[in-house]
């Protein structure tokens, strides 16, 4: 009872205090009405959500969910190899990798972000060495495009599938993969068959970690993908700021914060099964 | 019966060193198809070392392996038609004990509905019927040592390696495993390649064993070999319980026996191509010595001075201490005995073909 | 073997590359003369001379990287410790608690912002370094709390009944046995957390005070005109000084 | 709770938009402790002080935001009686809509938003809104990432006001923005310039000083003023009720409004410089650009942005769907 | 020596459900200060449950534990001065051997020179000098068993619970070991809790044993109790090997010797209490058996034909068959044996003394 009191209490303190009631205000606004120069008036309605059932929005919704998805599956391909390469590596380089894996994020992203764009527009770097190189005739058109989107949000959201997959893989017991591989499994066999199933919580962490915090980063969206499309955060950030509509834009931030839970729930379901049971000899 | 059958595992002049530690010191061995071999040595000695490498686990630092005559030094471990069980049993957590056991069979992508039947057999083999859906944490030490075994011996291999597989098991279910892994052996004619450090497992088991030490071979022979001819004072004191003495060599009796002595007595040993002078070891088992109220006279007769009896239930052991106090065990089959009391004066028998001089 | 060995060295080697590529732009064009970021122009130094002399700009990241360590430092504590107590005990409430944090991560950074400011304004918290930690920490539990989750799967806790076994209280167990096992976990948590907090925007520019503006509002709010290379020589700056200092830690743990 | 007032300054402004020597100057003059603090868009500052006033002594406010936080009761009032050099000032700067008799501000800077076109990569005369719309600027233009800015566009291309609130016509507005849509290549209000500087794009609608920098560095960029009026904005000095240093932000603001003062700013910034006594210091290239300071017909047909009230909310949705396409 | 002692650990109608295993089942057990009590019995019997109860990392479903004559109900187990040997070993991964050993001691807050001192004294003890800077995953089965052991003992606990800690070590070192621990214990005046499935290690190391069955305490004395006196079918089977027979009761013959009319042969045996009529089971220890060619009359003489001999080193079995094919063991000092071929008729003997009547 007291290990209960003395791990739980402090984040179930803090979840309440910092959380729950400024959350509470966020619902209490999205019930009310916005004001002629856009304050808050206090009239109970449920016009903001009902205006949320239009098309529109709900068109905003699947774009974000199409792009979080993409990055988080391309985070996951791309990651999985290099976490399980940087956990292979001798321990006492552990330490380095990840340090240095992380230490680009310490850069401020704005001006990482322009620096992809230098890299990527038609009279970039990329370009230029490959014209110069006689490799292409014309310059590619990379930059405002879904690809130049799904390339900025992997980039950025890179070390948060990295360092949850590389926590869980450098733990691996090697003699159940020796296990497996005595009993006739192919590496590939083996991969699928053994490591994937025990790195499981891993992979389900890193992809939430990507996905949720996806549905909202729109500056890569805007700076990359040139503005051209609006995801949700973009479209909360207008309501509360160029619109001043906050009681609509708290409207949908709480069917956004719902949406996501529920998604939650579903793939924890679906993927983590109980893996609180999983056990080791 | 190994001598007529071919050769399946030959290894070479291997090696293996870690930063600080020579785990395996040029080890040559061949390995009989359908032979029972086993690795007997002490704690550290490098038979896991050993057993990894012929599995594909661990890479030789010099010498190599060859399976069914091929250098096997680019195969992986899942081509080698090898299985293992292994000492700290290495289950699959994720998985019940019916997919861990199932696992070899499926990789092979055989039916369902056999894997499921072969399973069965091998589960009820360990008897561990009815135990196919829990997890491994879910069972006691013994209990997933078998679940190892059944995992392994499911596969049919050509050879299975295993280490330790009863080490974690009580002395009567370990006496029914190991009859029945013998004879599931002779059944399927796999050649095992057994790691024990149970000397009497290893005695009663095997067809040939391999004495480690130090990451080298010390002696290789059947169970008989070993034992009534130990061909170093390390095996000679590994295998069994012994007494050793060292004297120098008096001079030589008749071909092959030695007159030797000791700083406590004077008698005959055998031994080849001694010198007279030099400095030897022999040694003579507990069970071969005999003790008597001084009475009749043969080969030997040792005087010593009653100390002790140690009870271990079928077997009664008698310590005995010599002049300089050098001490002497003699054992004997429990109601057997003689009575003595701490003090008697007491004289050792024995024949001089028991005591048996030792080349290091 | 080594062929896998070589396959996957050069694909540590590529993905290196792809991070580090931004960076040396970055880097180079904190040499450029142009103000602008656009084109190549020439080689200086001016703007870290600059630099020097811009007292704004070094005083936001003082206060960046005193709000990172901080918050850092109490959401791993927290999130940790709620991972492991989440893991260990089953209570009631545990699943309620548990999709609650996944909350903070879900909320849309100027809500949260906003909310808080509502919060703290509500209760006369004056607005500075401490509402700026509470808030970062609070969006950086979650991700804390699911990396050392992740980590836990699957613990052995022989090794931590036989710590009890030999004497140590649940917190020594925790402190001696519990957290260096699961430490590549926390680590991992605290590094996202502190990349999180050092880059953070929209929700610190809601709770900060009058007289702690951070490096990452400086740099947005200067969008309007134009993102000064001061900031990437700046970004140059602190990296050389990272990576010296994790590459000197390294060699010292070595000798 | 609330600080004392202490004699400190607590600047709320767009980052690099005030030279840093002129604070150190007023510090040193004063001994008044500058707090710089940084925002990145008017509504940013408005939600800020509208949820925890008290806070900020002076502020930096484009003209609508100014109206806005008039209305909202947001403001002290700025006090001219107490300030210097009121008169240094331009006429047209002064006494505009937003702010009738400047009762809440003074004016800081001021601009508008114009046309960038890269002559080497268009082919034929871009003289007005309408041409671009013309097809040969498929994927070729930049505009704000604004949607006022970019609705006025449309609502100027059907010779409207920008503020216009029929529903009619902001549906035809937005008729013509899904027109706009295919030669957009990227929406951005931060640095437009680099698209136009590197040739990414040929057209450019953005703030006139990102044009003028364009043009520097680019000299086939040549700005272009459509007849049919620009976009005008001008950012204010404002005092947010409540200020704890009232005192110091007029002193401050009094300082800012000296010529030689002004002058440092014109210097760093290429922005209209509403302080006309400032101009005759300001070299003669600048001087002399329209791109920075145009001609008074351009303020004659020029409008400001209002706020448009419950409009807004209309604004939004057609903005999102056209976002969204 | 037990008898006079006080009483340190009360077990009292103690009880562990698992889902659907009683893995305790009832047990009521007193240990005495000073004392070595090994638990015996087979794989799964619910010997490391009980263990883990002791420890506190278990709680019962029902019943209780006393240590020290406290209820330790609500004492966590760093409170418990009760130290474990888990049979998993359970090293820290993240620390050397040192560090490993020291780590209770440094709970302690003890010294640092003090504690290198002492975890050098223990490492010495298990033969691992020199191991002190490698990290368990660097160590051989055997050796992780004997840092486990080094861990516990260095903090000289007042009772201390080995689940099993000589199971990975060979033959030699572990006697040496047995030795060492019993010495250990002597010394220390520790109270030992000892698992084994090795029974010669528990007759020989314990000064009262309990044979546990399925959960249960079935018997518990001292090894010649245990040995010469089984109460229940199981123990006599369990313990050292029999012969089991099974027979009708006769007629009384004596006091305490009825004559039984088993399917072969009819014979005296020692029991208490039988009725005429009844069915009982009795046994015979191999070694207490003779095979004689026909000669002498003892109390019992049985006909049989000689199948086989079993070479185990010191011991030679003889595997026979009675009349209806039940084979019955004999076993032999090695070198005593009669030479017989398989075929032959012989004459087992053995002295009414040695049969006795088992209770189930
Ligand atoms: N990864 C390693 N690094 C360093 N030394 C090692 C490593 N693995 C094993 N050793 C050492 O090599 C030697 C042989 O080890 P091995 O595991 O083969 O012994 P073993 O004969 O199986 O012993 P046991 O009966 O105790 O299991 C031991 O001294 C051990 O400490
Ligand atoms: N966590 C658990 N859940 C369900 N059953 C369990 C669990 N732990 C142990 N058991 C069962 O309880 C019984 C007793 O287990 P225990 O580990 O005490 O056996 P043991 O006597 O130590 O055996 P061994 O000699 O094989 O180690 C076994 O049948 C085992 O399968
Ligand atoms: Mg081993
Ligand atoms: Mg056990």
């Amino acid at each position: 009872m007291r290990g209960i009191l003395a791990t739980i209490s402090p984040v179930y303190l803090w979840m309440v205090l910092f959380m729950v009631v400024p959350l509470g205000l966020i619902l209490l606004i999205s019930f009310l009405q916005r004001g002629v120069y856009g304050d808050v008036k206090f009239h109970f309605t449920l016009e903001n959500y009902r205006a949320l059932a239009d098309p529109l929005y709900v068109q905003v919704f699947l774009t974000s969910v199409g792009i979080a998805l993409g990055t988080t599956v391309s985070c996951l391909l791309l990651g999985y190899p290099f976490a399980y390469f940087v956990a292979g590596t001798e321990k006492k380089h552990h330490r380095l990798l990840l340090v240095l894996i992380i230490i680009p994020f310490w850069t401020n992203s704005l001006v990482r972000t322009y620096a992809w764009i230098l890299l990527l527009r038609t009279e970039g770097l990329i370009n230029t060495v490959l014209l110069q190189l006689g490799w292409i005739q014309e310059p590619l058109q990379m930059l405002y495009s879904y690809g130049a989107i799904f390339l900025g949000m992997t980039y950025t959201l890179f070390p948060f599938m990295i360092l949850p997959l590389y926590s869980i893989i450098e733990k691996l017991d090697k003699s159940l993969l020796e296990a497996s591989a005595d009993l006739g499994a192919t590496p590939l066999q083996t991969f699928l068959q053994v490591t994937l199933p025990l790195t499981l919580p891993g992979i389900v962490a890193g992809s939430l970690l990507v996905f949720i915090p996806s549905l909202g980063y729109f500056f890569i969206p805007d700076l990359m993908g040139g503005g051209k499309h609006m995801i949700i955060g973009n479209l909360i950030k207008n309501q509360f700021l160029a619109s001043r509509n906050w009681p609509f834009g708290s409207a949908i931030s709480i069917i956004l914060i719902l949406l996501t839970l529920l998604v939650v729930l579903a793939y924890l379901k679906l993927l983590g099964g109980d893996k609180d049971d999983m056990g080791v000899m | 019966m190994a001598e007529q059958a071919n050769i399946i595992v030959q290894i070479r002049d291997l090696q293996k060193v870690y930063e600080d530690t020579i785990a395996v010191d040029h080890i040559d061995l061949d390995i009989m198809e359908g032979e029972f071999l086993t690795f007997l040595g002490s704690s550290g000695c490098g038979k896991t070392t050993t057993l990894r490498i012929i599995a594909g686990f661990e890479e030789p630092t010099g010498g190599k392996v060859l399976i069914g005559g091929k250098d096997v030094k680019d195969q992986p471990p899942h081509e080698r038609n090898v299985n293992t069980v292994f000492q700290s049993y290495a289950l699959f957590p994720h998985m019940n004990i019916e997919q861990n056991v199932g696992f070899g069979l499926k990789m092979k992508k055989m039916p369902k509905d056999r894997i499921r039947k072969k399973v069965e057999e091998a589960l009820k083999l360990v008897r561990l019927e009815g135990y196919g859906h829990r997890r491994p944490n879910q069972l006691s030490g013994g209990q997933k040592q078998r679940v190892a075994i059944a995992r392994a011996i499911v596969n049919e291999p050509r050879v299975l390696l295993l280490d330790e597989p009863l080490g974690a098991l009580d002395m009567k279910l370990r006496k029914q495993m190991q009859v029945e892994l013998k004879h599931l052996q002779r059944e399927l004619d796999i050649t095992f390649v057994y790691v024990t450090h149970d000397q009497e497992e290893a005695l009663t088991m095997s067809d040939r064993i391999a004495i480690m030490n130090d990451g080298r071979i010390e002696q290789i022979g059947t169970a008989v070999e070993i034992y009534e001819n130990p061909r170093t004072r390390f095996v000679a004191d590994f295998i069994g319980e012994t007494n050793l003495f060292s004297g120098t060599v008096l001079s030589q009796e008749e071909e092959g026996v030695y007159r030797v002595q000791t700083s406590n007595f004077t008698l005959p040993v055998l031994g080849e191509g001694l010198e007279v002078g030099e400095t030897v070891s022999f040694t003579v088992r507990p069970e071969r010595i005999f003790i008597t109220q001084p009475d009749q006279p043969v080969d030997v007769v040792v005087e010593a001075t009653f100390k002790e009896f140690i009870y271990i239930g079928s077997i009664i052991k008698s310590i005995v201490s010599l002049a300089d106090g050098k001490e002497v065990t003699v054992t004997d089959q429990a109601g057997m005995e003689m009575r003595f009391q701490p003090g008697d004066s007491v004289k050792l028998r024995w024949q001089t073909s028991q005591s048996l001089v030792l080349r290091k | 073997m080594p062929k896998r060995k070589i396959f996957s060295k050069l694909y540590m080697v590529l993905i290196f590359a792809l991070l580090y590529v931004p960076i040396l732009v970055l880097i180079v064009f904190s040499f450029n003369t142009s103000k602008l970021n656009a084109v190549w122009t020439g080689f200086t130094l001016d703007w870290y001379r600059k630099l020097m002399g811009n007292r704004d700009i070094l005083r936001a990241m003082g206060n960046s990287l005193q709000v990172a360590f901080l918050s850092t430092a109490l959401s791993t504590m927290v999130g940790t410790l709620a991972a492991v107590g989440m893991y260990r005990y089953k209570f009631k409430g545990k699943a309620v608690l548990d999709n609650l944090l996944y909350i903070p991560m879900v909320i849309p950074e100027i809500v949260l912002g906003i909310a808080l400011l509502m919060f703290f304004s509500r209760f006369r918290v004056p607005l500075g370094i401490r509402t700026l930690v509470i808030a970062h920490a609070t969006f950086s539990i979650p991700f804390v709390f699911i990396t050392v989750k992740s980590r836990m799967a699957g613990f052995d806790s022989a090794i931590e009944e036989a710590a009890m076994d030999l004497g140590a209280s649940p917190l020594q167990t925790f402190l001696h046995v519990t957290l260096p096992v699961i430490l590549p976990g926390v680590a991992a948590g605290a590094l996202l957390s502190f990349t999180l907090s050092i880059d953070d925007v929209i929700t610190s520019f809601f709770v900060t005070g009058p007289s702690t503006n951070t490096f990452p509002l400086q740099v947005y709010s200067m969008v309007k005109f134009g993102v000064s290379p001061e900031i990437n020589a700046l970004s140059t700056v602190m990296l050389v000084i990272t990576i010296t200092v994790a590459l000197l830690g390294e060699k010292l743990k070595k000798e | 709770g609330k600080k004392e007032a202490s004699n400190e300054l607590n600047l709320f402004n767009w980052s690099e938009y005030l030279p840093q020597e002129l604070i150190e100057k007023f510090e040193e003059e004063t001994g008044v402790r500058v707090n710089y603090n940084t925002y990145s868009s008017n509504e940013e500052m408005l939600a800020k002080i509208m949820t925890a006033p008290g806070m900020y002594d002076i502020a930096v406010s484009t003209d609508y935001m100014v109206d806005i936080m008039i209305q909202q009761k947001l403001l002290e009032e700025i006090g001219l009686e107490g300030i210097e050099g009121v008169e240094n000032l331009g006429a047209n700067y002064l006494d505009l809509a937003f702010d009738p008799g400047n009762r809440y501000s003074l004016p800081y800077m001021a601009g508008t938003a114009l046309l960038a076109v890269n002559t080497s990569k268009v082919d034929f005369d871009i003289e007005e809104y309408a041409d671009l719309w013309n097809p040969a600027l498929e994927n070729s233009i930049v505009v704000l990432d604004d949607q006022r800015a970019v609705m006025g566009l449309a609502l100027k291309k059907l010779g409207k006001s920008i503020n216009e609130t029929d529903p009619g016509v902001l549906e035809a507005a937005a008729r013509e923005l899904a027109a706009l849509k295919p030669n957009i290549k990227a929406f951005d209000s931060d640095s437009p310039k680099s698209l136009l500087i590197s040739g990414e794009v040929s057209v450019g609608y953005v703030w006139n000083a990102e044009a003028v920098m364009a043009q520097k560095e680019n000299p086939d960029i040549k700005i272009v003023m459509p007849e049919e009026g620009l976009y005008l904005w001008q950012d204010n000095f404002v005092i947010p009720k409540g200020a704890p240093n009232a005192e110091n932000a007029r002193k401050f603001i009094s300082f800012m409004l000296r010529p030689e003062n002004s002058k440092i700013c014109s210097d760093s910034f290429p922005y209209t410089n509403p302080n006309a006594a400032a101009l005759e210091l300001i070299d003669e290239e600048t001087r002399n650009n329209p791109g920075i300071y145009p001609d008074d017909s351009v303020y004659a047909q020029g409008e400001f942005l209002v706020d448009v009230g419950e409009t807004t909310v209309v604004y939004d949705k057609i903005w999102t769907d056209f976002k969204q396409q």
